[in-house]
C-alpha cells in the first residue's frame, strides 16, 4: 500500500513540476518526487514481518528476519543528495528572483541569449 | 500486530498522498513549504513503519528540518514582493 | 613514370607552394605551373604502365586506359590554367591557400581516376570537392561556393550510400567487383544513387544549378578548371555506372525504350533536358562566364548521353566530346579571364570591340566557341557528329531532337559574347588596354591548337577511345585512314577542314578587300532631352535575344526547388527548437510523459 | 482547461506507467524476503569475504565488520565508497551555493533577538552539539550516524547564529574543517590501501559486535562524515541566509 | 602500477584541499588534471575491489580498454580546457576537480548505484558550471530536468535490484534478464530516461539549448566534449554490457537516436549564432552515437564520440573566445574573422570538416565505420538518414566556414577590407595549442588504422568487435 502511495508521490511531484511555473513550487515538486522514490526504495527492501536491521539485545542474531539494509543505505545517500540538489535549486531560484524580480518562469518569457 | 500494521499502512499512505497533493497544489508558497515539511514527517512515519529507523532519523533531521529551513530562508523577505501565489 | 611520384610530388609541392606564396606571391603561382606541368608530363609518360596495380599508403590504385584518358584531360585543364595563376595572386585574399588547394585538388583528381577501389575513389573525390569549395569562395560570390558544396554533397552522399550498399552485398570495395551480385530493387537503388554524384558534377538537370553560380563566380583562374576539368569527374562516374556497374546487363530484363533499359534511358532523357535547359538559359545570360557555364550544362548533356549509350559510335562521341569540351571551354574561360584581367569585368554590356585591343584572345575565343557549337572544322563537330550518329542509329528521336536543338541554340549563345565583347566599338576606357603577355597567351594558344587538331585529325584521339572501348568489351568505332566510318556514313575530318579552310580564306579576302565601315562610339546615343540613367541598357548586346527569351520567361527556376527544400528543413529545425527547447521544465516533463506513454504502448505492455 | 489537460496527461502517464511497472514488480504489496546469497543477505550475515556463521549480538568477535547497525556497516564499510561520493555531492553543492551566492549578497540582517531566545539557545546549543556527536559516534550501534549527527551539529550552530547577532560564523574555520575532514576520509581509504591492499578497507580490528569500540574504522569514518556534513550544511545554510543585494 | 582508485581519490583530495588553500586552488586544479593524465599511463588494468569486499557485494572499479579510452579522452580534453581557459577555470577550481573525480568515477565504476552517485557529482558540477552563463533560469531548468532523471534512474534501478538483489553491473548482466520483454520495459525506460536527459536526446534534453547556448569558452568546451563524451561512454556500457538491448526497446531507443540526429541537424541548419549551431550539431551527433550504441555497434560509436568531442572542444573554445572579443557569436557579424587568425581558423576548419565527415579527417573514418557496421547488420535505413542529414550538416558548417574565412559583398571578390577586426583570437601559445589539437584530428584521419588500433587496442570493446572498416582492407581486397 505504501509502495503504491510512493509511486503516486512520484507522479504528484511530476504533476507539480509540470503544472507550475513558479520555481519554488517546482522545487517542491522535485522534493515530493524524491521523497516518493525514497519511500519506494524502502518499500522494495521491506517485507512483512521484517525487523529493523540493527542487532540489539532483542534482535540479537543475524539469522533473524531483517529487512534490506542496502536499500536503506541507498535511501540515506539519496536523501543527502536530495538536500544538495534542493539547496542548489533554491540558490538558482534566488538568482532568478534577483535577476528578474519574479519567481514565475512564465513571466521571464524565453530569456534571450546574450 | 499484523492488523495494526495494515491500519497504519493505509493511514500513512492516505496522509502521504494528501500532504503531497496539498504541497503541490497549495496556492501560497509558504503553505506549500509547510505541507512539504509535514509530508516529510509523514514519510518519517512511513520509514519507521517499514523498519527503517536510520532513514527515519535522517529524514526527520534533513528532510523535514533542514530542507524546510532552507526553503523558508530562501523565500524569507521576498514574500513582500507579492510572489506568494 | 610512376604514379606514386606524381602524386607525392604534387602534394608536396602543394604544401611547399603554400609557404612559398607567403614569401613571394608570384613565385608561389609559378610553382603551380611547374607542378601541374610536371604532373601532365608524368601522366603522359604513364601510358606505358597501363594495367599496373599498386598501392600507396592504404590507397589502392590501378592504372587503366580510361583513367589515364580522364586524368590527362583533367591535368591538361589544370596545367593550362595554371599559367594564369601568377598574375592573379595579388587579387586573391588567400593566395597561399589558393595555390595549396589548387594543387591538392589536382592531386585529388589524379588519384580519383586511378582508384582501384571505391573508398580510395571517394576519398580523393571528396578532397577535390572541399578543396575546390574553398577556392570558389575566394571569387565573387560566397553563396556560389555554398551552392557548389551542397549540390556536390548531395551527389557524393548518395554515391557513398550506393558504395556501401553494394559492399554489403558483394563484400568488396574493389571497383571491378563491388557491384557483383546486385539485382532487383537493390540494383536500381544502387544505380541511381551511385550515378547521382556524377549527375551533380556534370551538372545534369536538376543539379545544374551550381554551374552558373560556381563557374560564373569562381576566381577567373579557377573557372576554366571547373568547366574544363572538374565537370569531367562526373563523366567518369557515369562511365563507371555503365561499365563497372553493368547497367545494361543488370537491367536487361527491364522495360526498354528504343532498345535501352528504362533506367538508362531515363538518365539519357535527363541529359537531353540538360541540353535544352542549358541552351535556353545560356541565351539569356548577361555575364560571359555565366553564359559559358550554361553552355557547359548543355555540353554535359551531350557527354552523358554519349557515355550512357555504351555502343560503338555514340560512346566514342561522348568520350571524344570530353576532350573537345574540356579544351574548348577551358580556352573560352581563359579568354574571358584574359579580357577580365585587362578590363576587370565579365559583364558583356560593359565591354566591346576588344578585338582591336586583344586580337589573339579573340582568335582563341572564336575557335573555342566554334568547337563548342559543333561547327566544323573544330573538334566539337566530330564528337557531336558521332553522338548524332549513335542516336540516329538507335532511333532515339527525342534525344536526337534535343541534341539538334542544342547545336542550333549554341550558335545563338556563343555568338553573343563574341559580338558583345570582341566586336563593335571599343569603350574609351579600354582604348589603352593591351593584349595579355606571352606567358598568359601561351596556354590559350596551345588549347586553340589542340581544338583545331582535334577537328582535323580526330582519329588520334579516337584511337585511344577504341582502346577504352575494347577494354570495356564493346566493339570499337571503325577508323580508317583519317576517316571515321559508321553505319550511316563516314566522316573525313581532314577533307572537311580543307573545305572550310577554303571558305574561310575567301571570306577573309573579302573582309580585307571591301571598304571599311564607319565607326560610331558604342554608347554615343542621341536622346531627345531624356537623361539616360542606365547606359548599359543601350549597349547593343543587352537584351540581345529579347524576343526569343520572352518565349520562356516564365520557366520555373530550379534554384527555387532547392530553396524550398532548405526552407522545409529550416521549418523542421524551427519546429524542433520550439517544441523541445526552452527554459521551462514543463516542456521536457511533457515530452518525457508523452514518450513514456508511447514507449509503453509500442513496447507491447498495454 | 489547461489544468484539466495537464492533470489528464499526468494521470494517463501514471496509469500507463503503473500498469507497465506492475508487470515487473508488485506495485501495491511487498516482497517476500531477501534474495538469499545476494548482497543484502551477505551484509546481514557479514559473510562477504568469509563466512563466520551466525552473528550474535554481544558475542561474535572479529566479524568482517563489527557494526551492530547493518545500515551503518553498509554505509561506512561495505559501500563506503558510495558514501565518499555522497559526501562529495554535498560538498559540491556547498561549494556551488557559496560560489553562486558569493557575489552581490551580504549577510542577512537580524533583528535583535530577545533575551529568552538567546538564553535558551545558550542552553540548547551544547545539548544539541553533544547529541549530534553522540549520534555519529554511536552510528554503528544505534539508528542515526554521520548524516543526522552532522546535521544536528550544524543545527546547533545555526541556532546560535540565529540567536546571537554577535556570533559570526568563522567561514574559514568551517572550510578548513570541511576540507580536512574530506581529505582525511580519502586518506583513511588510502591508508587502507597501503595496509590492507584495498582502498577504504577496514584496517582496524573489530571487536565484539555491540561494543562501542567494535566497528574498526566505522566510527572514524562517521566522525569525519559528521564533521564534514555538519560544516557543509552550516555553510549552505549560512550562504542561503545571505540577502540578495538587488543588482 | 597504480590502483585506478587514485583516479578518483587524488582529484577529490585536491578538491577538498582547494577549499582550505583557496589561494593556490588554480595550481591545485592544474596539478590535478596533469596528475590525472600522468597516472593514466601507469594504471593497472582489470578489476579493482574497493574496501576488500569482493563483488558483487562490494563496489568494484573496472578498467578495461573501453573505460581507458573514455578516461583518456575526458582527461586530455579537460586538461586542454583548463590550460586554454585557466583564467575562467580559476573560479571553478574546486568544482572542476570534483567533476574530474566524478567523471573518472562514472567511467570506472562497476556498480550501478555507485554510478548514480558519480553521475550526480558530475551533473551537479555541470549545474554549477552552467551558472557561468548568467542565465539562472536555464541552470534551474537543467537542475529540475536532471533531478527528474535522477529520480527515474533510482526508481528503475530499484526495480532491477528487487528482481535480482544485486547492484553490480557484471552480476546483473549475468542474470540474463531478457531486456526485450514487456516485463522489463518500464524500469528500462526509466533508466534510459535518465541517460537520455544527460545525453541530450530529443525529446529529453530540453535543457541543452539554454545551457550550451549561454556557455562561455570554458564551460561550452567542457560541456560539449568532456561531459558529453563521458555520458555517452557510460550510456554505451550500460546499454550493452548491463542491459543488453533487444526487441522493441532496442528499436525504440535506436529510433529516438536517429530522430535526435535528424532533428538536431535540421535545427542547426537554420541558426546564425555559432554556439547554437554547435549545440544542435552536438545534439545530432549525440543522437547518432546513442543509436549506434543501442545497436551494439560500439566501436563506430566510440569513434564518433571521440571525433565529435575533440572537434566540439576546439570549436566551442574558439566560439567562446570570439564572443568575448566581439560580444556576439552571430557569424554574419564575424565575417572574415579568421583572416588575421589563420592558425586558429585552420584549427576550426579542420574540426568542422571532421565533423561533416570529409575525407582526410578523423570524422570520415568514424562515419565510414558506422556506415559499414550498419550495412553489415543489414540496416540501410539508418545509413540513408545519416547520409541525408550529413548533407544538411555539411551545408551549415561549410556556410559557417565560408563566412568566417571569406568576407566580401556578393558580386565582388573576397577581400580583406570587409573582414571584421584584426584582433587576435588567441595568443600565440594558445593558438598553437588549439592548432595541435586539430592536427590530432588530421593525423588520426590520415592514419586511421593506427588510430583505430590505438583506440580499440586489439582486444576491442567489452568483448565486442573492433573496427568494422579498416583502410588496410582496401589493399588486400578484403
Amino acid at each position: 500500500m505504501i509502495r503504491l502511495a510512493s509511486l503516486l508521490l512520484i507522479l504528484i511531484g511530476l504533476y507539480g513540476i509540470f503544472s507550475s511555473r513558479n520555481v519554488i513550487k517546482i522545487l517542491i515538486g522535485v522534493n515530493v518526487m524524491e521523497l516518493g522514490v525514497n519511500i519506494f526504495i524502502i518499500s522494495v527492501g521491506f517485507f512483512k514481518g521484517g525487523i529493523a536491521p540493527i542487532l540489539t539485545a532483542d534482535s540479537f542474531s543475524s539469522a533473524m528476519k531483517f529487512v534490506d539494509p542496502l536499500a536503506q543505505a541507498m535511501v540515506l545517500t539519496s536523501i543527502v543528495i536530495g538536500l544538495g540538489i534542493t539547496a542548489l535549486g533554491l540558490v538558482f531560484a534566488r538568482k532568478i528572483h534577483a535577476q528578474y524580480d519574479t519567481y514565475d518562469l512564465g513571466a521571464i518569457g524565453g530569456g534571450k541569449d546574450d | 500486530m499484523m492488523e495494526l500494521f495494515n491500519i497504519l499502512e493505509v493511514g500513512i499512505s492516505v496522509l502521504l498522498i494528501f500532504f503531497a497533493l496539498a504541497a503541490v497544489l497549495s496556492k501560497k508558497l509558504l503553505t506549500g513549504i509547510v505541507f512539504l515539511s509535514v509530508l516529510s514527517m509523514a514519510a518519517v512515519a512511513a520509514f519507521a513503519l517499514l523498519s527503517a529507523p536510520d532513514v527515519a532519523v535522517t529524514e526527520a533531521v534533513i528532510g523535514s528540518g533542514l530542507v524546510t529551513f532552507i526553503f523558508v530562508a530562501s523565500i524569507r523577505g521576498l514574500r513582500k514582493a507579492g510572489d506568494g501565489s | 613514370m610512376n604514379l606514386t611520384i606524381i602524386l607525392a610530388v604534387t602534394v608536396v609541392l602543394a604544401v611547399v607552394s603554400f609557404f612559398i606564396t607567403r614569401l613571394n606571391k608570384k613565385a608561389g603561382g609559378f610553382l603551380t605551373v611547374i607542378a601541374s606541368l610536371f604532373a601532365f608530363v608524368g601522366l603522359f609518360l604513364l601510358k606505358g604502365s597501363i594495367g599496373g596495380e599498386f598501392s600507396i599508403f592504404y590507397f589502392s590504385f590501378k592504372i587503366t586506359m580510361v583513367g589515364w584518358y580522364f586524368a590527362l584531360i583533367m591535368v591538361l585543364a589544370y596545367s593550362m590554367t595554371s599559367f594564369f595563376n601568377p598574375f592573379w595572386m595579388d587579387k586573391m585574399m588567400y593566395p597561399g591557400s589558393y595555390n595549396f588547394m589548387y594543387l591538392l585538388s589536382m592531386a585529388g583528381t589524379i588519384g580519383m581516376f586511378f582508384a582501384k577501389d571505391f573508398i580510395t575513389l571517394f576519398i580523393f573525390w571528396e578532397t577535390v570537392v572541399w578543396s575546390s569549395t574553398f577556392i570558389i569562395q575566394l571569387g565573387k560570390s560566397r553563396k556560389a561556393s555554398y551552392v557548389y558544396y551542397v549540390v556536390s554533397a548531395i551527389g557524393s552522399m548518395a554515391t557513398l550510400f550506393a558504395i556501401m550498399m553494394a559492399y554489403s552485398v558483394s563484400g568488396t570495395f574493389v571497383i571491378s567487383e563491388a557491384f557483383a551480385g546486385l539485382s532487383g530493387g537493390a540494383a536500381i537503388a544502387v544505380f541511381f544513387t551511385f550515378i547521382l554524384s556524377g549527375l551533380a558534377k556534370i551538372g545534369i538537370f536538376p543539379f545544374h544549378v551550381w554551374l552558373p553560380a560556381a563557374h560564373g563566380n569562381a576566381p577567373h583562374t579557377f573557372s576554366p578548371v571547373l568547366s574544363g576539368g572538374l565537370v569531367k569527374m562526373g563523366a567518369f562516374i557515369a562511365f563507371l555506372s555503365v561499365t563497372a556497374f553493368p547497367a545494361y546487363e543488370i537491367f536487361s530484363g527491364m522495360f526498354k525504350v528504343m532498345g535501352t533499359p528504362f533506367p538508362i534511358y531515363f538518365l539519357m532523357a535527363l541529359g537531353a533536358i540538360s541540353i535544352i535547359v542549358g541552351t535556353l538559359m545560356a541565351i539569356k545570360q548577361e555575364d560571359a562566364k555565366k553564359l559559358l557555364a550554361y553552355s557547359s550544362v548543355a555540353n554535359g548533356g551531350y557527354i552523358l548521353i554519349g557515355i550512357l549509350m555504351l555502343d560503338q559510335v555514340g560512346f566514342a562521341g561522348g568520350m571524344m566530346h570530353l576532350v573537345n569540351h574540356a579544351v574548348a571551354s577551358a580556352a573560352a574561360f581563359l579568354a574571358i579571364a584574359a579580357v577580365a584581367y585587362r578590363t576587370g569585368t565579365t559583364k558583356m554590356s560593359e565591354m566591346g570591340g576588344m578585338i582591336h585591343r586583344m586580337p589573339v584572345t579573340y582568335i582563341v575565343y572564336l575557335v573555342a566557341i566554334i568547337s563548342m557549337a559543333g561547327i566544323p572544322p573544330m573538334g566539337g563537330f566530330v564528337s557531336k557528329w558521332l553522338i548524332f550518329q549513335g542516336l540516329a542509329d538507335k532511333g532515339m528521336l527525342f534525344l536526337a531532337a534535343a541534341a539538334f536543338f542544342g547545336s542550333i541554340g549554341s550558335f545563338m549563345y556563343v555568338f553573343r559574347p563574341l559580338s558583345a565583347v570582341f566586336l563593335g566599338q571599343t569603350f574609351t576606357r579600354d582604348l589603352k588596354k593591351k593584349e595579355v603577355g606571352f606567358f598568359m597567351m601561351l596556354p590559350m594558344l596551345i588549347l586553340t591548337a589542340l581544338s583545331i587538331l582535334a577537328g582535323v585529325f580526330p582519329n588520334t584521339i579516337l584511337r585511344v577511345i577504341t582502346e577504352i572501348q575494347a577494354s570495356v568489351g564493346i566493339s570499337p568505332v571503325t577508323l580508317a585512314e583519317n576517316t571515321i566510318v559508321t553505319v550511316n556514313g563516314y566522316l573525313d575530318a581532314f577533307r572537311v577542314f580543307i573545305v572550310f579552310g577554303f571558305g574561310f580564306t575567301i571570306a577573309f579576302v573579302i573582309f580585307i578587300v571591301r571598304r571599311k565601315s564607319k565607326k560610331v562610339e558604342l554608347m554615343d546615343t542621341y536622346t531627345s532631352a531624356e537623361f539616360i540613367h542606365t547606359r548599359e541598357l543601350l549597349h547593343y548586346s543587352s537584351k540581345f535575344y529579347a524576343p526569343f527569351e520572352r518565349l520562356y520567361d516564365k520557366a520555373p527556376d530550379t534554384m527555387k526547388l532547392y530553396k524550398k527544400i532548405a526552407v522545409k528543413i529550416g521549418e523542421l529545425g524551427n519546429l524542433t527548437e520550439s517544441l523541445f527547447y526552452g527554459h521551462k521544465p514543463e516542456k521536457t516533463v511533457f515530452w518525457v510523459m508523452i514518450t513514456g506513454i508511447f514507449v509503453v504502448i509500442i513496447g507491447g505492455v498495454v | 482547461m489547461k489544468k484539466v489537460f495537464t492533470a489528464a496527461l499526468v494521470i494517463l502517464f501514471g496509469v500507463v506507467l503503473l500498469f507497465g511497472l506492475s508487470k515487473s514488480i508488485d506495485i501495491a504489496g511487498y516482497g517476500d524476503g531477501l534474495i538469499p546469497g545476494k548482497a543484502a543477505d551477505a551484509y546481514i550475515n557479514k559473510n562477504v569475504t568469509s563466512g563466520t556463521g551466525e552473528i550474535i549480538f554481544g558475542e561474535t568477535k572479529n566479524a568482517e565488520t563489527g557494526s551492530a547497525n547493518m545500515v551503518t556497516s553498509v554505509i561506512a564499510n561495505y559501500r563506503s565508497f558510495d558514501t565518499l561520493g555522497e559526501v562529495t555531492v554535498l560538498f559540491l553543492a556547498a561549494v556551488g551555493v557559496s560560489l553562486i551566492m558569493g557575489k552581490n549578497s551580504k549577510e542577512g540582517k537580524m533583528k535583535k533577538s530577545g533575551f529568552i531566545l538567546r538564553t535558551s539557545a545558550g542552553i540548547i546549543f551544547p545539548v544539541m552539539l553533544i547529541t549530534g556527536i553522540y549520534i555519529f559516534t554511536h552510528g554503528h550501534l544505534t539508528p542515526g550516524g554521520g548524516f543526522p549527527g552532522g546535521s544536528m551539529i550544524a543545527s546547533s550552530f545555526l541556532l546560535l547564529y540565529l540567536a546571537d547577532e554577535n556570533f559570526k560564523l568563522k567561514i574559514t574555520g568551517f572550510k578548513v574543517a570541511e576540507g580536512l575532514a574530506g581529505t582525511l576520509y580519502v586518506m583513511v581509504g588510502a591508508v587502507g590501501l597501503i595496509i590492507g591492499g584495498y582502498f577504504l578497507i577496514n584496517f582496524l580490528p573489530t571487536g565484539v559486535v555491540g561494543d562501542l569500540f567494535s566497528a574498526g574504522i566505522i566510527p572514524v569514518i562517521y566522525v569525519l562524515i559528521g564533521l564534514k556534513v555538519g560544516s557543509e550544511i552550516t555553510g549552505i545554510v549560512r550562504d542561503m541566509h545571505k540577502e540578495e543585494v538587488s543588482v | 602500477m597504480i590502483n585506478p582508485v587514485f583516479m578518483i581519490a587524488i582529484p577529490l583530495i585536491l578538491a577538498f584541499l582547494s577549499l582550505v588553500a583557496a589561494r593556490i586552488k588554480k595550481w591545485l586544479l592544474l596539478s590535478g588534471v596533469l596528475i590525472n593524465i600522468a597516472i593514466l599511463f601507469f594504471l593497472e588494468k582489470g578489476e579493482t575491489v574497493i574496501g576488500g569486499f569482493k563483488p558483487p557485494f562490494g563496489i568494484n572499479l573496472i578498467l578495461d580498454n573501453y573505460s581507458m579510452v573514455g578516461l583518456a579522452l575526458a582527461g586530455l580534453l579537460l586538461l586542454a580546457g583548463v590550460v586554454l581557459s585557466l583564467d575562467k577555470a580559476d573560479k571553478y577550481s574546486t568544482v572542476l576537480l570534483t567533476a574530474l573525480a566524478g567523471i573518472n568515477g562514472m567511467l570506472l565504476t562497476g556498480d550501478l548505484f555507485n554510478l548514480f552517485i558519480f553521475m550526480e557529482i558530475t551533473i551537479i558540477s555541470a549545474y554549477i558550471l552552467s551558472t557561468a552563463g548568467k542565465k539562472p533560469e536555464y541552470s534551474f531548468n537543467y537542475l529540475v530536468i536532471g533531478s527528474i532523471g535522477s529520480v527515474f534512474y533510482l526508481a528503475g534501478l530499484v526495480v532491477f535490484y528487487s528482481l535480482t538483489g544485486t547492484l553490480n553491473m557484471a552480476d546483473l548482466a549475468a542474470q540474463n534478464l531478457s531486456m526485450g520483454t514487456p516485463e522489463l520495459l518500464v524500469p528500462l525506460f526509466l533508466i534510459f530516461t535518465a541517460f537520455a536527459i544527460e545525453a541530450k536526446l530529443i525529446p529529453f534534453g530540453g535543457w541543452v539549448k539554454g545551457v550550451y547556448g549561454n556557455s562561455n569558452r570554458l564551460t561550452g568546451a567542457l560541456f560539449a566534449s568532456v561531459y558529453a563524451s563521458t555520458v555517452l561512454f557510460v550510456f554505451g556500457r550500460v546499454f550493452n554490457e548491463v542491459f543488453a538491448l533487444s526487441g522493441a526497446v532496442q528499436t525504440i531507443i535506436v529510433l529516438i537516436g536517429v530522430v535526435t540526429f535528424a532533428f538536431g541537424e535540421a535545427a542547426a541548419f537554420r541558426q546564425v549564432k555559432m554556439r547554437r549551431i554547435l549545440l544542435y550539431s552536438s545534439i545530432g551527433q549525440s543522437g547518432l552515437a546513442a543509436a549506434l550504441f543501442a545497436l551494439g555497434l560500439i566501436f563506430p560509436a566510440v569513434l564518433l564520440v571521440i571525433s565529435n568531442a575533440v572537434s566540439k572542444f576546439i570549436m566551442f573554445s574558439i566560439t567562446g573566445k570570439l564572443r568575448e572579443i566581439y560580444k556576439t557569436d552571430d557569424y554574419t557579424d564575424l565575417k572574415g574573422v579568421f583572416f588575421s587568425n589563420k592558425l586558429t581558423g585552420i584549427a576550426f576548419s579542420i574540426s568542422a570538416m571532421s565533423l561533416i565527415g570529409l575525407p582526410l579527417f578523423f570524422g570520415f573514418y568514424a562515419k565510414l565505420n558506422a556506415l559499414t557496421a550498419l550495412f553489415n547488420g543489414g540496416n540501410w535505413f539508418i545509413p540513408a538518414v545519416i547520409l541525408l542529414f550529413a548533407i544538411v550538416e555539411g551545408a551549415y558548417f561549410i556556410r559557417l566556414l565560408i563566412a568566417l574565412w571569406a568576407p566580401g559583398k556578393e558580386g565582388e571578390i573576397a577581400d580583406k577590407s570587409h573582414a571584421v577586426g584584426e584582433i587576435r583570437i588567441f595568443n600565440i601559445k594558445k593558438s598553437i595549442l588549439v592548432f595541435i589539437l586539430s592536427l590530432v584530428i588530421l593525423a588520426a584521419g590520415l592514419i586511421p588504422d593506427l588510430a583505430g588500433k590505438l583506440i580499440s587496442s586489439d582486444s576491442g570493446f567489452m568483448g565486442g568487435d573492433g573496427p568494422a572498416f579498416t583502410m588496410s582492407q582496401l589493399k588486400g581486397g578484403e
